[in-house]
C-alpha cells in the first residue's frame, strides 16, 4: 500500500463520491481538488459547474480562484453569474453540490459567516458565497472539510447554509427541496446523516485512524456507526493522479507548495 | 453617449463622494487601475456594492473611502482574509463600516432587477439561514398563484458602475469575453458607467452574440492597458496569484498597509507610474 | 442525455398527448419538420405555448392536434392574419380552441421564470390594457419594499420544449447564433426538450460565450437539414418569403387547407419527402 | 415639387420625427420602414431595436418579420429577446417607440387584440405583440397608420394598449412613465395629442388633401389645430432613398410588387 497523507486520503475519499456524469456545482479549495481528482479518474464525465460561469469546465490546473481563466478555456460554455445561480442552480439542474466550510455542527449546518455575535464579531469571516442556496438546491450536497474542534463545534455561532438544521424532518418542514447534505468528508472520516434523525454518525474510519482520534477533534459528543468500515487506502492511480494535479497546480500558480 | 478619456477624467466627473459604486468582475477583469484612481482622487462616503469584495475593495475600505459595503462574499481568493475589511468591520478601522450582507444567488438577481427597472428580485433562497434574520432588506413573500414563499431582496441600482473589459472601439463600445460574470447586469443597472480597457481598437470584431455594451449606455472609456492586475484580462495576460498572496502581508497590520498605499498609489500620478513603481518594488513593502 | 436519432423517434419517444408543448424561435429558425411530424404522428389535446404563433401553429391548429393556446401575438409575419387560428377562435373549426392571451414582454418574462425555476414572474407591465381583465392568470402584487404595482404571471413549464438550430455536436452539445429569440429559456423551463438540427458536426466551434444548451439538458437531437423552412437558419438558408405569402391561400379556406396538408404532410413519410413533394407542387395546392 | 403617393408623404412624416442618435425601439411595417428612411437620410446614429433581439440594427433590406437575418447581421449586437423586454425596454433605454395598430381611438388608445366581444369576436387580430409595454415605457411613442374609418374609431372594443387612456391626466394616473403617443403620423395628416385634454388634434395637413377628407375618414369628431400647418412635401432625396429601400426590398424577398 502507497504512503499517503491524511489530506490525500480525504480528498480521495471525497472524490470517489462523485459518480461519473453527475452535474456538480463546485465550490473553490478542497472541493474543487476533490471533484477534478473525480474527473481525472473515474469519473470523466463529470459535468462541473463554478458559479463564475463556467459550465462543463476541465482545467489543466486547480484555480486558486473561482473564476480563474483556466476554467474558461475549455469548458463546454461560459454563462454570466446570474444565469448559473437562475437557470442553472434554481432552475433544479444541479445534482450535487459540492461544499467546504469554517464550521459545521452535528447537523451539518454551515458556518462561514462570523465567530462571535454578527454584529460585534470576534472573527469576521468571508460570507455566504453561494452556499445558502447551492445546498437549498442541488439534488445533494457533500461537505469535505478538515476535522478540528475549532472547526466540528457543538453549536455555530451563525447558521450561514442550512445542512438538517434541527435534525429529523426539519429541513423538509422548511421547505427545503434538496436531499441536504449526504456525507461529510474529513481528514479523519466520513460521517453521514442518521436516516431518522439526521445527526452525523461516523460510517467510515481512514486507514489507521482510531474513534478516539475522531472524538478528540469533534466538538460535540460523536456516534459511530454499528458497522463502522475502514475506507480504502488511495490507489496508486488516484495518489499519482491528485499528486500531478497539484504539482502541475503550483507550478502554472508560482505558489510553489 | 461614451466619451473617450484618460481614467483621472472619468472618475473625477462621473464617480463623486457619497455616491453607491459597484465595481464588477468575478475574479476576472477586476478594475484595479479604476479603484486606485478613486483613492488617488480621496473619494469619501461611498456605499460599495459587489458580490466578491477582493483586494481592491479591501484597499478602498482600508483608506478610508468606504461607508458601507453591500457584498456576498469577502476574502482573498485562494489566500485568506482581508485584512482591511475585517479590521473595519471587527475593530472599526479607520473608521466604522455598515454593511449589508447577502448571498450570491440573491445578489445577481438584485443586478438582475436593477438592469431590469424592477424595485426587487424574487428568489428561491435564504431558508433556513440566519441572514435574513440580520438584514432586513430581506424579505419574503408569496407566489399569487401558487402561494409558495419565496425571498425578496432589493434591486442593486448603483450611482456609478465601474467594470474593466478586454476591448472598446472607438465609439466606446465595449466587448467582453470569458468569464463576463455579472458585468453586463451592473452596468445595465446603473446610472452611469465607467468602463477601463485593454485597448481601444477600430473594430471589435465581436461575435452576433457576444456580451457587447453599446457606447450609449457607457459614459465613460479609458484605455488602461494591465488595469485589472494582479486579476486577469482573458487573451491578455493571466492571474497574478503571487500578489494575492503577497498582499496578505502587505495588508496584514495598519502601518505596512498605509506605507504600501502611499508609496505605490497615492505617490504615483497613475497606474502607468503605479506599474513602475511595483516593477521596482516587486510589490513588496 | 441527448438521445441522436430521427425527428420521428424523437417525438414518438418525448411528445405525448395532452402534453403542454412550447416550439419557439423568433421567426428565425422555427421548428417546422418538427411540427410536420407532430402532426404525421396525430398528436391531440396539447396545449401550444409560443410567443408567436405563425404557419406552424396555424397548421397545427387547422389539423386538430391544440386543446389550448397560450400565446401574445398570433399572425402570418409581414403578409396577415392566420386563418386556421382565426377560424378557431372565431367559429371553432375544427374544434374550440382555449386561449390564454399575453403580452410580449410578459410571456417572455414567463418563459424566464419557468427557466429560473420560479413559479411567477414580475413585470411592469399591461397597465391600461384591458388584457388583464379577460386573463384571469394576469395578477397584480406589491414589491415588498416601496409598495409600487407590478404585473405577476405565472410561468410557463412545458412538457416538451421543441426548437431548431444550426449545429449538434456528436455527444448532442447544440449551437444557437444570431436571433436566439427565447430559445435557451424555453429549453430550460421544460421537463423535456427535443432540438432539430441543420447538422450535426465533430466540433461545434462555438465562441466562448455562445449560446450553447449541453447534452444533459437536451432529451433528443435529430439531424434535419431545412427543418426551419419556410422560416431560415442564419448561415444555412434564407427566409421563403414567397411560401409565407403562398400560405395565405392555402390557408384561406378549410379545404384547401385540408387538402394541401393531406398531400404534402399526411401522404408524405418525412421531411426529406414533404421536400420533394413541396418541390414538385411549388408548394401551391 | 416632385410626384409623390400619399403612402410616401407618411412614411417620410413619419422619418423625419425620428431624431438622429435617438434610441428607437421599432414595431414590423410601417414603422420600421420609417425608421429605417430616418437612419438612411437624416438619422444616420439613430439606433433601431427589435423586439427580436438585434441592438443597432442596419438593415441593408426591409425586414418582412420581426426576425429577418439581415437585421442581425449589421447590428452592434444581438441579445435574446427576454432581454430586450427586461434589460433594454423595461430597463428604461429606450427613448422612442415606433408602433403602428389596427384601432386607435381619439385618446391614441390602440387595439390590435379583437373587434366584437372578446369571447365571440367578429374579427380576431393578432394580439398585443411587444405594444403594451413599448408604449408604457419608452419615453414617448409615435403611431403610424393609415387612416380609414374603421381605423379611427370614436370607440375601441378592446384597449390593447394604452395611449392616454381616457385623456388628461389619467395616463400618469394609471401610473404609466413614458409620456405615451406624441404624434400620429397617417397619409393625411399628423396628428398630436392636445396638452391638456390628450385628445388627438390635427396640427398638419399633407400637401393637397383638405379638413374634410380627414374628417371623412376618421370615426369622431375630429378637431383641428388653429395654427394648422401643411406638412412639407417629400425631398427629392427623401424620395429616392425611400424608392430605393422599397425596390431594393422587393427584389429581395421576391415579393416584388
Amino acid at each position: 500500500m502507497a504512503d499517503f497523507t491524511t489530506s490525500e486520503m480525504m480528498t480521495v475519499a471525497a472524490a470517489r463520491m462523485l459518480g461519473n456524469g453527475t452535474v456538480c456545482f463546485v465550490g473553490i479549495g478542497l472541493p474543487s481538488t476533490a471533484a477534478n481528482l473525480a474527473r481525472l479518474t473515474h469519473a470523466p464525465e463529470a459535468v462541473l459547474i463554478y458559479e463564475s460561469g463556467p459550465i462543463g469546465a476541465k482545467p489543466e490546473v486547480l484555480p486558486l480562484s473561482i473564476g480563474d481563466g483556466d476554467l474558461a478555456v475549455n469548458a463546454d460554455t461560459v454563462v454570466s453569474t446570474p444565469e448559473i445561480f437562475r437557470y442553472w442552480l434554481q432552475g433544479g439542474r444541479i445534482d450535487v453540490g459540492f461544499l467546504g466550510g469554517a464550521q459545521i455542527d452535528r447537523f451539518a449546518n454551515l458556518n462561514t459567516t462570523v465567530i462571535g455575535p454578527y454584529d460585534a464579531p470576534k472573527v469576521r469571516l468571508p460570507g455566504a458565497g453561494g452556499a445558502p442556496e447551492i445546498a437549498a438546491m442541488a439534488g445533494e450536497i457533500l461537505i469535505i472539510m478538515s476535522q478540528d474542534k475549532r472547526a466540528f463545534v457543538d453549536k455555530l455561532d451563525f447558521i450561514t447554509t442550512a445542512g438538517h438544521l434541527t435534525g429529523g424532518e426539519s429541513r423538509k418542514e422548511a421547505g427545503l427541496t434538496g436531499k441536504g447534505p449526504t456525507a461529510v468528508i474529513t481528514d479523519l472520516c466520513i460521517m453521514r446523516p442518521d436516516p431518522e434523525t439526521r445527526e452525523l454518525v461516523v460510517t467510515d474510519l481512514h486507514p489507521g485512524v482510531t474513534a478516539d482520534q475522531v472524538r478528540e477533534k469533534t466538538g460535540w459528543d460523536i456516534r459511530f456507526a454499528n458497522d463502522l468500515r475502514e475506507t480504502g487506502a488511495p490507489s496508486e492511480t488516484e495518489l499519482s493522479v491528485l499528486r500531478d494535479l497539484l504539482k502541475r497546480t503550483a507550478e502554472a500558480h508560482g505558489t510553489g507548495k | 453617449m461614451a466619451k473617450i478619456c484618460s481614467l483621472a477624467e472619468a472618475i473625477g466627473e462621473f464617480l463623486r463622494d457619497g455616491d453607491t459604486v459597484a465595481m464588477e468582475g468575478f475574479t476576472h477583469l477586476i478594475p484595479h487601475a479604476a479603484a486606485h484612481e478613486v483613492i488617488r482622487q480621496k473619494r469619501k462616503d461611498l456605499t460599495l456594492v459587489r458580490m466578491t469584495p477582493d483586494l481592491i475593495y479591501d484597499q478602498l475600505i482600508g483608506m478610508g473611502c468606504a461607508r458601507r459595503l453591500v457584498f456576498s462574499w469577502g476574502g482573498n481568493p485562494g489566500v485568506g482574509s482581508l485584512h482591511r475589511f475585517r479590521d473595519a468591520v471587527e475593530k472599526g478601522w479607520p473608521h466604522r463600516l455598515e454593511i449589508e450582507e447577502h448571498s450570491h444567488a440573491a445578489l445577481a438577481n438584485a443586478y438582475v432587477a436593477g438592469a431590469s427597472g424592477l424595485p426587487f428580485a424574487v428568489l428561491r433562497g435564504y431558508t433556513g439561514s440566519d441572514l435574513p434574520k440580520h438584514n432586513p432588506r430581506i424579505k419574503f413573500i408569496n407566489c399569487p398563484f401558487t402561494g409558495e414563499q419565496l425571498a425578496a431582496v432589493p434591486s442593486v441600482r448603483p450611482d456609478v458602475t465601474v467594470i474593466h473589459a478586454q476591448k472598446a472601439d472607438r465609439k466606446g463600445n465595449v466587448l467582453i469575453w470569458g468569464i463576463v460574470g455579472v458585468q453586463k447586469e451592473a452596468v445595465m443597472a446603473a446610472k452611469r458607467a465607467i468602463v477601463t480597457v485593454e485597448e481601444i481598437v477600430d473594430d471589435l470584431e465581436a461575435d452576433a452574440n457576444a456580451c457587447v455594451l453599446p457606447y450609449w449606455v457607457v459614459s465613460a472609456v479609458a484605455e488602461v492597458p494591465m488595469g485589472a492586475h494582479p486579476s486577469y484580462a482573458h487573451g491578455y495576460y493571466e492571474r497574478d496569484n503571487r500578489f494575492y498572496t503577497a498582499w496578505d502581508d502587505i495588508s496584514r497590520n495598519r502601518d505596512s498597509f498605509t506605507g504600501w498605499m502611499e508609496r505605490h498609489v497615492l505617490a504615483t500620478r497613475d497606474w502607468a507610474e503605479y506599474r513602475d513603481v511595483l516593477a521596482k518594488t516587486g510589490g513588496k513593502l
